[in-house]
């Protein structure tokens, strides 16, 4: 069990993909202009590592080098697909905002990289530790985003068509680029610093 | 039946994608020999290609490894830092532990007793301050407390002690790489082995006298006693420079027996009393 | 021919891969330390995605449409994708080393950059023709290059800078990507 | 056997793919209809915010041309149209009565426009104007139509005009005529 | 005409920098300075090889006497510049590199003894006879550089010389020795030129002087339509702008040619002499007189600003003593002019071959800020350089990539920090930077 | 030649008496040209946006120095970039978005970067086009000029914007640009006072004239060469103000002569382009912000000539 918890708490903090690593941050930036949109993300982010990650290191041992990546790709593509079509299936609307982002999980730098780095040399349940791990860290990051970016960019926030609170006199004249891609960037880079200069993540 | 043809189909393509890579790889002439130690080193990464060491992809940073494993120390692949055994097999074959257990340190030839004598305002680098007039202190030899030597140290072992105005060395995190040595425009910084348990904190050189500039109190009188104290060979004498050089044997007499105790112990001096005691803190 | 312009131009500054739709974020701020490393990569990257663009178009209009298994778009384009840089990279490799340093290194990096799958998925959704796609994918990867280039001269001068210890590296590139967006809005509204 | 020998990485890349395709095949049966209703239903609620008392429609693919049902009988048409905005295009549901000679309304469906500016447009103030309103009246009211600009986001107002103009021209250009004569 | 209009549409720089010329001493004539009671010479005044010591502790030397022959081609003897025993032969620090040199100290003996002299009449004598002669007098170039003239006299076979320049530009502000010199002694000006040209069988020669100097080019050309030549000899008047003498400038403003990077004047078939080196040339033929005294400004906070005539080894403030003394105030002492000049750390520092001027003044410390980009550093670089981009790269010790921006090509004339809003020490840097590319054994 | 020590400093020992601070007032000298001819057209509330402007900025920077643990310096800096943004803004921008300009022109556009000097974006325009995106609402209030200092202004639209339509004569609209008697940001509408104070940066040596009379010529040039009014399209909207007063910034252009010249050049041109084509009514700010981002690489390939070196070709640096 303490394996799987330390492989599992790992990828929160001290390997943050977002904060630390800096990994499939297009996903992270592009879709976390609203909460719904990152509860969706994070859930369908979530799915694919952990099942990517189980079925690698079940199946490692039998790959041969050469299409490894070929593989790997193929593998997490269907899963990615699978995902795609339950989201079009059952919530149209949040499959519509993710647009093509959802699908371009496949070329998420993590799941390539902890497929390769980690799911490809342990076993099973480390592996999905791993995966808890980094997808949580993944989910914390673009959750922590969507509430500042939605928060400050509209004044209000807003969770599944519910209204969930407004910030008196900010609503009219919120700071809507936070909104817009550049938004984005403003924010990722400050918390980046921030936690740098609160010492969260070492300087480089 | 439409399923079936679906997936034939489709999965020709699959097919077909591998075996133009297997045509590839078989119509294709060798690799070229001056990749060959990338490619050693690329199987230790993790293959991801995901660019965040910088390189752009695990190759890429495999060849700069292969060229230089300071790379790897300095910047290590992300997704291998997490995993301990992975980075401990590329550490191993790179050979960079051992590289860490060398045999050699760093002393300074210097107490910092001199003070200067004139008002210095250029750049504060040791290499600008001595292109005018050997330097500012009295002791036209003496460290000039502007750190070079820490600057270019790549391990935080070089240190500059802002009571004496001298630099240090911190024996625990020297790698004895020599850089401050080449750094150092005053020769003060040397590499000896580490084992050796003493040696002569002074680079004033007596027959190079410069007429208006003297040494600071502490610094060696060339009196000869440490080399007649000690038995043969214990002390040898830089003829050059008129000071002494001290090997691995253990001058306990010379040390004390220095007019001017400029004789400083290092970690490998081995005292009666169990404290080990740095040339960090000794040459205070 | 005017139409072609227009979506080349579109995709290129109004639509920026990076400033406007955050893909390929990893190597924009991965690889653009250096100019000369930026280059290699827009270059490889830029090729890459005329080369897939024109191969994956086919295949989905002669292929999936028909079959009516278009939902297999993301697993087929991948592979294809993969295959093929796997399969360039190699010759670059094995036939001129010179090349493959100044240009094949960058090659793998492109499988996992979001923006060469994005571009054919963007094909796809645009409903663009085949010349289309091409020059759409030309125009990606020519703002992506242009972007790039950029992005490496600011930070070769950010090396020299007095930058707070806390910004240094990558927050400051995402600041410097901010004011680079603002900028680009210039464009806003052209096509 | 060794896993990197010969053609093996072939055949098992060829195998991956198959399991894939097959996984694929099988997810894609359980959604298909899910997702083909979830589109309809898009559709339905799009449409149902310009007629609140439609119960079914009618899609002709070549005119693009909704028709809206009521217990069988039509209550009127919708068409989508297209207008260049301040940056980017903006999607416009337009709805006419059965008729086709005044709109039913509009409704935006995508845009991109300045936030707190441009994007005035989604508001009811704006939009409710296009209700009822003769098919040629439909012109800012500056150049003598019903439609009164949003103050300060005259490229806006103006795109959201011209785009419905275009496409009330394109859809019902000839219907008109046939009905005239 | 044309090069205003160039450099009224910006396209052409005027490179350099107007720094008020405060020639303090002007118009004091030259003063002989007593004897000094000790000498101090290092054996290193020139660039090039150091000279090696003949004398021992003890030894008893006459004026003139060979105390340290040259080290090698590039390199100059050394003469003892009084009479009298040698007292030490200490360690000193050079005046010029800060580094440690061996030096000789001699005791006068207060009799001013002078070795047998052998003038000559340079007409009779060979053109090597007369590079000999310069040789074996010790003369090294005086306008600061201490370029060994001989060597500068003996051009490779396949560069040819057709042009010499006598540098009396003296564009430094405070110096005022050229200038008297000029004034007052224009015949052992010209005599050195008539010899060189000579040496070198040169017909064309130009006297450059800044039009700041009215009575030295109303003295020099008269001189020059007195004297005849073995070639056509005109005085150039030369615009004031710092640094209108070094040796590159001014022959671009001279001839309109560039010397090449990394090149030699002699490349553009060139040669520049200072005045003072061209009198001691004379000196050294007609009078047979080694290189033992020169003319030197003492000026900047002393009471009366003078020039002297005064042997090389004397203290510092044995010559300002003879001024009056300098202000309280002064706080720091430099040889040379306050734009190259390089600050000492005692007033007991002895003058060298090279050392035209001694400045007292008080310091000017300005705290240094951050490059703002203002890009006046490029505008007034007299060799097209990029002075910011050194700073940058040693301060972060890039010093690979200097080579890349020429920084070979630096003249350290200090026009850069001169004008620099930020108060960036410009030079301080890229001298530091020059050294770490040597250490990489970058040329 | 008593024992105090003596100083030892490295060459030059003679100063000159440029500094940064004396640049930078003669900066706000010139700046105030431009900012009484806001104050006279817009009326007192432009001084009250400036006092605003002025005081958080200096403020931000303070507080960012001494987060940065660096010294703060009072050399006028923020003082210049304060009044660019006033100049730059509607003329009845609301108070609070004046602070937020501050806060990204100091402290995001400049101190982020390392403070002055370290800044790629000129922070007036970085800031500028900021507020526009994120506040487009509450900034689309144009007034037509008042010249009565406390009446209200009456709104109406700039004159490069689509509406604009003048009634007078061409010859008196002209005369109306260049006056600065028309609507527009607060200190852009007087080609006249902007001029002024451009001639005294160019007087005291503080740009280069080739900066604003390449950057006004092109767009002259190629607004006739596609048809435009070329007299129209220079007097009308900022473009006097970002030619005299950013394009010729220090910090965020080349270094070199020539590298100004393309960056003015490159600058006009998309001016052009963005007027005509684009959907922004005025380019000046993101032509200027655009060709910042492109100075890097400009100063990268333009060096000035190395003296010695002009029969051989261009060296590469790399």
């Amino acid at each position: 069990m303490s394996s799987f918890e330390k492989n599992f708490r790992r990828g929160i903090v001290r390997s943050n993909p977002t904060f630390v690593l800096m990994l499939g941050l297009c996903p992270t930036l592009a879709v976390s202009t609203s909460l719904d949109n990152a509860i969706g993300m994070t859930a369908a982010f979530v799915f694919v590592l952990v099942a990517s990650n189980i079925l690698i290191s079940l199946i490692h041992g039998l790959v041969p080098n050469k299409v490894r990546i070929p593989v790997f790709i193929v593998i997490i593509a269907t899963l990615v697909s699978i995902v795609d079509l339950m989201m079009q299936g059952f919530v149209p609307a949040l499959s519509k905002s993710l647009g093509i982002y959802l699908p371009l999980i496949t070329v998420n730098c993590i799941v390539l990289g902890r497929a390769e780095a980690f799911a490809s040399k342990h076993g099973v349940l480390d592996s999905m530790a791993d995966a808890l791990g980094i997808g949580t860290g993944f989910g914390l990051a673009i959750l922590l985003l969507s509430f500042i970016r939605q928060l400050l960019g509209t004044g209000k926030l807003d969770l599944f068509g519910h209204h969930l609170f407004t910030i008196p006199g900010f609503s009219e004249n919120p700071v809507s680029v936070l909104m817009l891609p550049m938004g984005a960037f403003l924010v990722v880079g400050t918390l980046l610093a921030l936690f740098r200069w609160m010492g969260v993540t070492k300087n480089e | 039946m439409n399923a079936t043809i679906t997936v034939t189909i489709l999965s020709s393509i699959g097919f077909f994608a591998g075996l133009m890579i297997y045509v590839a790889s078989k119509v294709l002439p060798k690799e070229d020999e001056s990749l060959a130690e990338a490619a050693r080193v690329k199987e230790f990464l993790p293959g991801a290609d995901c660019g965040a060491c910088g390189y752009p992809g695990c190759f890429a940073y495999a060849q700069a490894v292969a060229h230089d494993k300071q790379v790897f120390a300095k910047t290590p692949c992300p997704i291998l830092a997490q995993d301990k055994g992975g980075m401990k097999k590329l550490e191993d074959y790179l050979g960079l532990q051992a590289e860490v257990i060398v045999g050699k340190k760093a002393v300074v030839h210097c107490t910092g007793g001199s003070h200067s004598i004139v008002e210095y305002t250029g750049l504060q680098t040791c290499a600008a301050a001595t292109q005018l007039a050997s330097g500012f202190n009295e002791c036209p030899y003496s460290c000039l407390a502007l750190g070079d030597c820490v600057r270019v140290c790549p391990t935080g072992a070089m240190s500059i002690d802002q009571e004496h105005h001298v630099a240090v060395v911190d024996w625990e995190t020297c790698i004895g790489c020599g850089l401050c040595v080449t750094a150092c425009p005053q020769g003060l910084p040397e590499l000896i082995p580490a084992n050796t348990p003493q040696y002569v904190a002074c680079n004033y050189q007596a027959k190079r006298d410069i007429p208006g500039r003297k040494r600071c109190p502490d610094g060696c009188i060339h009196c000869h006693i440490c080399e007649k104290v000690s038995e043969e060979g214990a002390v040898t004498w830089d003829e050059k420079k008129d000071l002494p050089i001290f090997h691995v044997t253990q001058v306990d007499t010379a040390i004390e027996k220095c007019p001017r105790h400029v004789i400083r112990k290092t970690v490998a001096y081995e005292e009666k009393e169990l404290e080990v005691v740095g040339s960090a803190q000794e040459t205070g | 021919m005017n139409n072609l312009f227009v979506v080349f131009f579109s995709m290129a500054l109004v639509n920026n891969m990076i400033l406007a739709k955050f893909l390929g974020l990893c190597p924009f701020f991965g690889v653009s330390k250096k100019t000369k490393s930026a280059v290699s990569m827009g270059i490889a990257v830029l090729l890459v995605m005329l080369i897939s663009s024109a191969v994956t178009w086919p295949i989905y209009y002669y292929i999936l449409v028909p079959y009516g298994v278009e939902v297999m778009k993301t697993v087929i384009f991948i592979l294809v994708i993969a295959s093929l840089v796997q399969i360039i990279e190699m010759a670059i490799k094995r036939t001129n080393v010179t090349l493959y340093n100044a240009l094949g290194i960058y090659l793998p990096l492109i499988t996992t950059n979001c923006a060469v799958l994005g571009i054919t998925f963007i094909n796809v959704n645009q409903v663009y023709s085949f010349w289309e796609a091409v020059f759409a994918a030309g125009g990606a990867g020519s703002g992506f290059l242009l972007v790039l280039l950029i992005m490496s001269g600011i930070r070769e001068r950010l090396e020299f800078s007095d930058t707070p210890k806390a910004f240094k590296g990558t927050p400051i590139a995402f600041i410097t990507a901010m004011l680079l967006g603002l900028s680009f809005l210039a464009f806003k509204g052209m096509v | 056997m060794n896993k990197n020998k010969g053609f093996w990485p072939v055949i098992f890349l060829t195998l991956v793919v198959i399991i894939a395709i097959v996984a694929l095949t099988l997810t894609n049966g359980i959604t298909k209809d899910k997702i083909i209703q979830a589109k309809k239903q898009a559709v339905a609620d799009m449409l149902a915010t310009l007629f609140p008392h439609m119960q079914s429609f009618d899609y002709d693919k070549d005119s693009g041309l909704y028709t809206i049902l009521a217990g069988g009988e039509p209550i009127g048409h919708a068409f989508m149209a297209k207008g260049r905005g301040y940056s980017g295009a903006i999607d416009i549901l337009v709805g006419v009565k059965p008729d086709n000679k005044s709109l039913q309304g509009i409704k935006i469906i995508t845009q991109q426009e300045t936030p707190g500016l441009g994007a005035k447009i989604i508001n009811p103030s704006f939009l409710d104007q296009f209700k009822g309103v003769g098919i040629n009246e439909v012109n800012l009211s500056r150049n003598g139509g019903k439609i009164d600009a949003i103050t300060g986001a005259t490229i806006s107002s103006s795109a959201v005009v011209e785009g419905v103009k275009k496409a009330i021209i394109r859809e019902l250009g000839s219907q008109q005529k046939g009905g005239n004569s | 005409m044309n090069t205003h209009v160039l450099e009224v549409l910006g396209l052409k720089r005027p490179a350099g920098v107007h720094p008020p010329s405060s020639k303090l001493g002007a118009q004091t004539a030259i003063e002989r300075a007593p004897l000094p009671e000790t000498v101090t010479l290092p054996l290193q005044q020139h660039i090039g090889a150091p000279a090696k010591v003949l004398v021992k502790t003890g030894d008893e030397v006459k004026v003139g006497q060979v105390i340290a022959e040259a080290g090698g081609f590039v390199s100059a003897p050394i003469h003892a510049t009084i009479s009298g025993k040698v007292k030490q032969l200490p360690t000193v620090a050079s005046s010029v590199t800060g580094k440690a040199v061996p030096g000789v100290v001699i005791e006068s003996d207060g009799q001013d003894e002078w070795i047998e002299l052998s003038p000559a009449d340079p007409d009779k004598l060979s053109p090597s006879e007369i590079v000999s002669r310069i040789k074996g007098a010790g003369i090294v170039g005086m306008g600061g550089a201490t370029f060994p003239s001989h060597v500068k006299l003996s051009p490779p076979p396949e560069k040819t010389i057709n042009t010499v320049i006598v540098n009396g530009a003296e564009c430094e502000p405070y110096i005022t020795a050229d200038n008297r010199l000029m004034i007052e002694h224009p015949e052992r000006v010209l005599s050195g030129l008539a010899i060189v040209m000579k040496a070198l069988s040169v017909k064309r020669a130009f006297v450059a002087i800044e039009d700041n100097k009215p009575q030295a080019i109303a003295k020099m050309r008269e001189q020059v339509s007195q004297m005849k030549f073995p070639g056509d000899v005109n005085v150039h008047v030369v615009p004031r702008r710092y640094p209108m003498g070094a040796e590159k400038t001014l022959i671009n403003t001279i001839l309109g040619k560039q010397v090449p990077e990394g090149g030699l004047p002699m490349d553009v078939g060139a040669l520049v002499h200072n005045v003072a080196t061209l009198a001691a040339i004379h000196d050294a033929i007609v009078l047979g007189k080694p290189l033992v005294e020169r003319v030197i400004s003492v000026t900047g906070l002393v009471k009366t600003p003078k020039n002297f005539l005064a042997r090389f080894g004397t203290p510092a403030s044995a010559l300002i003593d003879l001024c009056g003394g300098s202000d309280s105030n002064a706080d720091e002492l430099i040889f040379g002019g306050p734009m190259m000049g390089i600050a000492q750390p005692s007033f007991e520092t002895a003058i060298i071959k090279g050392t035209n001027c001694i400045l007292v003044k008080k310091s000017d410390l300005r705290e240094e800020h951050d490059c703002i980009r203002c890009g006046r550093c490029v505008e007034t670089c007299p060799m097209g350089l990029l002075p910011l981009q050194f700073v940058n790269l040693v301060k972060h010790e890039d010093y690979d990539h200097l080579i890349n921006y020429h920084i070979n090509n630096c003249v350290e004339c200090g026009s850069c920090a001169y004008g620099c809003p930020a108060n960036i020490p410009l030079v301080a840097y890229i001298k530091v930077g020059k050294l770490e590319l040597r250490k990489l054994g970058v040329k | 030649m008593d024992n105090k020590p003596l100083v030892l400093s490295p060459s030059p020992h003679l100063r000159g008496r440029n500094s940064i601070k004396r640049d930078m007032y003669l900066v706000i000298l010139a700046l105030l040209f431009p900012t009484a001819g806001a104050v006279y057209f817009f009326g007192l509330y432009v001084l009250l946006m400036l006092a605003v402007s002025i005081l958080s900025a200096v403020l931000i920077e303070y507080g960012a120095k001494m987060m940065r643990r660096r010294p703060f310096r009072m050399d006028g800096s923020a003082i210049v970039t304060a009044i660019l943004f006033v100049l730059v803004m509607p003329p009845r921008s609301p108070l609070w978005i004046v602070v937020v300009g501050s806060l990204i022109s100091i402290a995001v556009a400049k101190e982020m970067f390392g403070g002055l000097g370290h800044n790629i974006f000129n922070p007036a325009l970085a800031a500028r086009a900021f507020v526009t995106v994120s506040f487009a609402g509450a900034l689309s209030h144009w007034i037509a000029p008042v010249h009565s200092m406390l009446a209200d202004g009456v709104t109406t639209a700039t004159p490069l914007s689509e509406s604009f339509t003048y009634t007078l004569s061409k010859g008196e609209l002209y005369k109306a640009l260049f006056l600065g008697n028309v609507s527009g940001s607060a200190g852009e509408t007087s080609a006249l006072l902007i001029l002024i104070g451009g001639l005294i940066l160019i007087a005291f040596r503080l740009i280069k004239w080739q900066v604003p009379v390449f950057y006004i010529g092109t767009v002259a040039l190629l607004s006739w060469v596609l048809g435009k009014d070329p007299l129209f399209q220079i007097l009308a909207g900022g473009l006097f103000l970002g030619a005299f007063f950013m394009a010729a910034d220090y910090v965020t252009t080349p270094l070199t002569t020539r590298g100004k010249v393309i960056f003015a050049v490159g600058a006009g041109v998309l001016v052009t382009i963005i007027r005509i084509y684009g959907s922004m009514p005025e380019g000046v700010c993101y032509s200027i912000l655009l060709m910042n981002a492109f100075t890097p690489l400009i100063d990268r390939h333009v060096h000035p000539r190395v003296f010695g070196m002009v029969k051989r070709t261009k060296k590469e640096v790399a």
